[in-house]
C-alpha cells in the first residue's frame, strides 16, 4: 500500500470512505445484474464491477462543484462523485423520477447538481466536452476542475487527439483519465495499436502523463490528488492519467463472459484477487464495516423500491426537451 | 428452392461467395473477428479467408472509411461494416466528401466500390444515439446508392449486388430483421436496383415501407383486410436509385399513398416519395398522401415513450383508415397476437 | 432607419452588440482572428474582446464542435463559425449525435446553445468540396434549428436570435449574399422562427427560394411579371422550425408551388416543403408542385457546367410557365442585364 | 550541401533532372499567376511556389508505379510525379481535355497512369485514403511505396491521428510527407499547438520520424529515398519526414501577401536566398541549364496553348461519372 499524501485526516476516516463508495458502487450493479432478467431494466448497462477503483479513487480528491464526464459505463462515475441513487435506479428503469426522466437510460446517466455532467453512447465524444468546459471555466474564472474519463479505446477516436491537442494548447483545468481495461468489447489493446503506449501519446502533446498499475485506489487517489491540488494551487493544466483496471463482467450485460474466449480466467485472476473493494475492505474494522454495509444495503434496497414505485413518464413527457418549452 | 435462411446467414453467405469469388472483396470493421462476429453474419469468414481480407479494426471510423475509399483506388472491394449506422456520422466527410464524389471529381479516373453496412438499433432503451436510421442523408447525395433490404432473399441479393457494384453502396441493415427468416437460394443472384416489390396487391391505397417498417406495412395490410380496406404494399428495396414509377403506377391506382419511414419523417424519403408522386401525378389523378416514421423527438428509452416513438402495423392500419375515410382517428384495431412482433431480447 | 449595410457588416454588428451585451458569447472558428477575418464578419472583434472570447482554432472541427458544447454547457453562448458548409461533415458526430440530443437525453437537466456559422461557396471552379448546402441533413433530425437568411436585415435579426437562443441554431450564410446590401437598424433586434416573409405578394403561383435562391427567385418574378404571370415570393427564413403556414396559405391562393433548393432536391427542403403543402391542402385544392435545386450531380468546375448546375432566375421563370400553363419547356426569358447577378470576383 | 548517397549515377545527372523538375514546376505556377488576371482560369489556385523542394525531392526516388495522395496544394506534386502537364493546365482552364474533364479543377488534379491518385480540398482526407492504398499494395504483395504528402495543419485533424495509428498497427509501406510551411491560412503553427514536435508525435504511433530543415532537396531526396530503398528491400513501414519549407506566395491565389502582416517579409527573407531553384540551379553548367529551361519553357508555352484552344466539356458532361454507365 503506497503512503497516504499527508491530509489532515486519519487514513482510517479515508479507508472508510473509500470503501464506502466502493462497496456502495459493487452493491449496486450486483443489484443490477441481479434484477436485470426480470426485464425491469429495459436498457443496455455497461458494468464498472472490477473498475470501481478508478472514479472512488479520482471522485474522493474532487469537490461537489468539480465537474465530471464519463463514458455509457458510467455508473461508478455517477455514484463516486455524489450523483443520486434513487434517480439513478428509476432511470434505469425508465421512470420518470429518474436522473434523465426515463429519457436517458443507462448510458447517459447525469446529475448536474453533483457535477456529473453526463455521458455519451458514442465513444470519446464527451472528451472534448469536458476539454470545453474547462475552456469555460477557466474564462470564468471558476475554482473548479474538470475531469474526463474514457476507456483505452476511445484514445484511438479522431476526436481524442483533437481534443487533447487544444487541452494543451491552451493549458486547461481538465485532467484525463484513461480507464484502461486493456479491450474495447472484446478486442485486445493490441489489436488496434503497435504499442501499449498512450502516456507516450499524452505526452506527445505536451502534457504531463502517468501510468498508474495495479487498480490501486489509494494510489489513484494520491498521484490525481496532487494533480488536482497543483490545479487549485493556479498551476496550468492539463492533466493525464492511464489507470490500469480490469472488468470483471461482460462488456455489456450482467454475466460473465470468459467462455467467449476472447480473454481468459487467468489473466483475470490477479485483478480478482487484487478486487479493491476486499483489499480496502480489510483496511478497516470489521465492526466499522458492517455498519457501512448495512446503511449502503438499505439505501441501495430504498432505491431500487423507489424506482419500483415510481410511475413512467406522462405521454406528453416524449415531445417535451427537443427544445426549450 | 425451398432452402429456409435467417437475414444474419443470409448476409454471411452472401459475403463468403462474394470472398470466394473475388480475391478483392476485404471485410472489416470494429468487433468483425470478434466472438459475436456481428450478428453472426461475418462468422467464421476470418478463419476461412484470413486476418488480411477480414479484420477488426481500432476505434476510427473516419479514418477506416477513408482507409477503406484508399483500398477500393487500390483494385479492392472493401465492405465496412458498422454495428451502428449512428457512427455512420463520423465517417461523413469520407463518405459525402470523398467516396460519393471520387469518380466525378476525378472526371471518371477512378471509382470506389465500397459497401458501408451500417445497422439501425431499436428498443431496449437504446435511446438517443443507437437508434437513428439517417438513409435521407445519402438520398439527398448524389454518387452514393443506398439499399434497405428486408427479406432475407434481398438481404443476400442486394449485399452480393452492392459488392460487385463499382460504385459506393450504402447497405442497411435492420437489427430486427436480422432475425427474419425466408426462403433464400443458395446460388449466387443479384438484386440490383430498378424494380421495387409489390408485396401484396391491393384497390384502396398504396403503402410503402421502409427497411423494418415494411413488416409493420404488412401487420396493417392484414389489419386493413379486417375491415375490408384492400391495401397494396410496396417494397422500395433500393432507396438510391429509387424506382418510383412502380410505386407512381400504384398510386395512380388506389388514388391514396402512405409512406411508413424507419426514420424522421422531416426531409426524410417519404417525403421524397410524396414529393415524386405528386409532381407526377398532377393534373392526371387527384391523390391523397399520408407520411409516417419517429416521432419528431429524439429516441426516448422508456418502454411506454419508446411505444409512441415508432410506428406500428396499428397506428399504420389507423393512419390509413383515415386516409380513405377522411375521418380523424377513425379507427384502431385492437391488437392481434398472431400479428405480434417477433419476439427478440434486447439489448441489440 | 434609413442606414444601409452589407450583409457581412450586419452579422459583424449582431455579433459585436452580443457580445458587448452578454460577457458569455465567444466567438472561434478557423481563422476567425486573421487578416481576412471571415469575409470581414470577425472584423476587430479579437481587439475588442480579447483573444479568449475571439479565436482562431486548430484543424479540428469535430473536436471544436464537442468543445463549442461543453462551453455551452458550462454556461457560454459560443459561436463556431465554418468558412464552408462542407467541412461540417467532420463535425456530424457533435451536432447530431451530442448537441442536438442532449437537451432531451438529459431530461432537460441542460442545454446547449451553441451558433455554428456555416457558409456555402459558389462558383470559380470551386467545385466538388466546397459548394454544398446541406441543410436538410439539419432539418431532419430534432433538437437543432436552421436559419438561412438571405437579406442583411434577416441576417442582423436571425443571428441575435441564434445567439440568445438556448437550443443549437444551425446558421447558414450564402458566400454571395455576402455582398447584398440593405437596410439594417443600429439598434439590437431579434428575427426569431415561426413567420416566413412574403416578399412580394402574387396571384398566380407561389415561388419559394431558400438562401441564394431567394434572389434567383426575385429575378424569376420579375421575368415573369413582364409576360403578366403574377408570382409570390416567399422567403421562409427560418427552415426550422419552418413556417409552413404561409406558404400553405399562398399555395391554396395560387395553387401552384414552386420551391427552389439551394441543395440538391433529394429530400431537400423543397421535398419536405412540396409534402407538407400537399397533406394539408389535398382534398380542399387541387396543386401544383414543381421542384427546382442543384443539378443532381457532384458540383463541376468548369464554368459551363456550372452554369447548368445551378438554378437561376431565367430557368426558374421558365420552369414556372410550364407549370403554369401545362407546356413543356414553353419559354425561356432573354437575358436582363439589369437583372444581372451581383458581380463579384472569385474564388470565394 | 549534403553528400548524394552512392547511386549508379554521376551526380551531375541528378543536379539537372532535379533542376529540370524545380525549373519546370516554378515556371509552370509563374505562368499560372500571370495568367490568372485574366479569369481564364476559374478555380482556386493553391501555388507551390516556394515548396517544390519537397515533392521534387521525394518523387526524384521514386518510380513510375509508385503512387502518392496529395492536397489541394498539388501542383508540384503532380507533375514532380509526372502528371500530364498539357492536362493539367486544361484543367484550371476547365477544358474537357482535362486530367478531370473540367469536372476537378485546381485543388483535384490526378493522373493515375503516373501515379498521381488524387487530391482533396478537404484537409488530412487524403492520408487516410493513401495508407488504404498502402493496405491494399501490401495484400497485393505488390512492389510499390505509397506516399501520402500533406501540409502541417493537417496533422491536427482526427483523421491523421488515425490514419497514423492503423498504419503503424499494420507496418504499411507507407511514406508520410508533412510539408511544413509554418502556416495553415494565416494561422501560425504555434497558434495551432503548443509545440513544433509534428516528429515526436508521429512517434508515439510507433513510427521513424525525422525532420529535414531547410528546404533542401537533396538531403530530402537523400533521406526519404534511404526510406524507400528499405521498404523496397522489404522492410516495413511506415516512415514519416517533416520537411521544412515556405511558401512564397498567398494561400490561395497568384500574389504575395506579405501586406497582409501575419507574417513578415524577414520570415521569409532566408527561404527566398535559399530559394532552391537558383541553389540547384547554380551546380549546373550554365550552358546545359539553359538547355533544360528552354525545352521547359517551350513545354509550357505548348501546354497553355493546348488549353487554350481545348473546348470546354459538352453539356451531357454534367450527368456523367455520377455513377458507372
Ligand atoms: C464511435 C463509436 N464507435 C464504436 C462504438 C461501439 N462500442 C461501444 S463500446 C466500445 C468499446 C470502447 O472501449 P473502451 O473505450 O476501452 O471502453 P470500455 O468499454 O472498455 O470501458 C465500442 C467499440 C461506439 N459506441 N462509438
Ligand atoms: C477539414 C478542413 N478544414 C478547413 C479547411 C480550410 N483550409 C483550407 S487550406 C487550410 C490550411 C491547411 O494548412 P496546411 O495543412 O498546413 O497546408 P498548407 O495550405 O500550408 O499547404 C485550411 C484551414 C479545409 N480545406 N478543410
Ligand atoms: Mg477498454
Ligand atoms: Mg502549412
Amino acid at each position: 500500500m503506497p503512503a497516504i499524501s499527508p491530509m489532515s485526516e486519519t487514513s482510517s476516516d479515508i479507508y472508510s470512505r473509500l470503501y464506502r463508495q466502493l462497496y456502495r458502487i459493487r452493491r449496486v450493479e450486483e443489484e443490477i445484474a441481479r434484477v436485470y432478467p426480470t426485464d425491469k431494466i429495459k436498457s443496455p448497462v455497461h458494468l464498472s464491477v472490477g473498475q470501481e477503483a478508478v472514479a472512488v479513487g479520482v471522485c474522493e480528491v474532487l469537490r461537489p462543484e468539480d465537474v465530471v464526464f464519463g463514458s455509457y459505463r458510467c455508473h461508478a462515475l455517477y455514484l463516486a462523485k455524489g450523483g443520486d441513487l434513487r434517480k439513478m435506479i428509476a432511470e434505469l428503469y425508465g421512470k420518470v423520477s429518474g436522473c434523465a426522466k426515463g429519457k436517458g437510460g443507462s448510458m447517459h446517466l447525469i446529475d448536474s447538481a453533483h457535477g456529473v455532467m453526463g455521458a455519451s453512447a458514442v465513444v470519446a465524444t464527451t472528451t472534448a466536452n469536458a476539454v470545453g468546459y474547462a475552456y469555460a471555466v477557466k474564462l470564468q474564472r471558476r475554482d473548479a476542475v474538470v475531469v474526463s474519463f474514457f476507456g483505452d479505446g476511445a484514445t484511438e477516436e479522431g476526436a481524442f487527439h483533437e481534443s487533447m491537442n487544444f487541452a494543451s494548447l491552451k493549458n486547461l483545468p481538465v485532467i484525463f483519465i484513461c480507464e484502461n481495461n486493456l479491450y474495447a468489447i472484446h478486442a485486445h489493446l493490441l489489436q488496434r495499436r503497435k504499442s501499449s503506449n498512450i502516456c507516450e501519446r499524452a505526452r506527445a502533446y505536451d502534457m504531463r502523463a502517468e501510468r498508474i498499475e495495479g487498480n490501486d485506489v489509494l494510489r489513484i487517489r494520491d498521484r490525481v490528488g496532487s494533480a488536482v491540488n497543483s490545479l487549485r494551487s493556479g498551476e496550468q493544466g492539463p492533466f493525464f492519467f492511464e489507470c490500469m483496471t480490469y472488468r470483471f463482467l461482460e462488456h455489456v450485460g450482467p454475466n460473465e463472459d470468459f467462455h467467449l474466449g476472447y480473454r481468459s480466467r487467468e489473466e483475470a485472476e490477479p485483478w480478482v484477487k487484487n478486487d479493491p473493494v476486499t483489499t480496502i475492505g480489510k483496511l478497516i474494522h470489521p465492526k466499522l464495516r458492517r455498519r457501512i454495509e448495512s446503511r449502503e444495503d438499505a439505501e441501495i434496497l430504498d432505491a431500487f423500491a423507489f424506482a419500483e414505485e415510481s410511475s413512467f413518464p406522462d405521454e406528453c413527457e416524449l415531445y417535451t426537451d427537443v427544445f426549450e418549452a | 428452392m425451398e432452402r429456409k435462411l435467417s437475414y444474419v446467414d443470409a448476409i454471411r453467405e452472401a459475403t463468403d461467395q462474394e470472398m470466394a469469388r473475388d480475391s478483392s472483396v476485404v471485410v472489416f470493421g470494429l468487433d468483425v473477428d470478434d466472438p459475436k462476429a456481428i450478428q453472426g453474419t461475418t462468422r467464421g469468414l476470418q478463419e476461412k479467408y484470413g486476418p488480411e481480407r477480414v479484420f477488426g479494426t481500432p476505434l476510427s471510423e473516419d479514418g477506416m472509411t477513408g482507409i477503406a475509399i484508399g483500398m477500393a483506388l487500390a483494385g479492392l472491394r472493401p465492405m465496412h461494416i458498422h454495428i451502428r449506422m449512428d457512427f455512420l456520422l463520423l465517417a461523413m466527410n469520407q463518405l459525402i466528401n470523398v467516396a460519393a464524389k471520387a469518380r466525378y471529381m476525378y472526371g471518371g479516373q477512378v471509382h470506389v466500390p465500397v459497401v458501408v453496412r451500417a445497422m439501425i438499433g431499436k428498443s431496449w432503451g437504446q435511446g438517443a444515439q443507437h437508434s437513428q436510421a439517417l438513409y435521407s442523408f445519402f438520398m439527398h447525395v448524389p454518387g452514393v446508392k443506398v439499399v434497405a433490404p428486408t427479406t432475407p432473399y434481398d438481404a443476400k441479393g442486394c449485399l452480393i449486388h452492392a459488392i460487385r457494384d463499382n460504385d459506393p453502396v450504402l447497405y442497411i441493415e435492420h437489427r430486427i430483421l436480422h432475425f427474419q427468416s425466408g426462403l433464400v437460394p443458395e446460388a449466387s443472384y443479384a438484386v440490383s436496383p430498378g424494380k421495387a416489390r409489390i408485396v401484396t396487391a391491393g384497390r384502396d391505397v398504396t403503402l410503402v415501407g421502409i427497411s423494418y417498417m415494411q413488416v409493420e406495412c404488412i401487420r396493417a395490410q392484414r389489419y386493413l383486410q379486417s375491415i375490408g380496406i384492400s391495401a397494396e404494399v410496396i417494397d422500395p428495396i433500393w432507396l438510391s436509385p429509387l424506382d418510383i414509377d412502380t410505386v407512381v403506377q400504384s398510386a395512380r391506382k388506389t388514388g391514396r399513398l402512405c409512406v411508413v419511414d424507419n426514420g424522421w419523417t422531416t426531409c426524410g424519403a417519404g417525403s421524397e416519395i410524396a414529393a415524386l408522386v405528386a409532381e407526377r401525378l398532377q393534373g392526371t389523378r387527384d391523390i391523397r398522401v399520408c407520411r409516417m416514421g419517429f416521432a419528431p423527438t429524439t429516441c426516448p428509452p422508456s418502454p411506454p415513450l419508446e411505444n409512441l416513438f415508432y410506428p406500428n402495423g396499428r397506428k399504420i392500419a389507423s393512419a390509413v383508415y383515415d386516409l380513405v375515410n377522411g375521418t380523424k382517428n377513425g379507427w384502431m384495431p385492437e391488437e392481434r397476437p398472431e400479428l405480434q412482433e417477433i419476439e427478440f431480447k434486447g439489448p441489440f
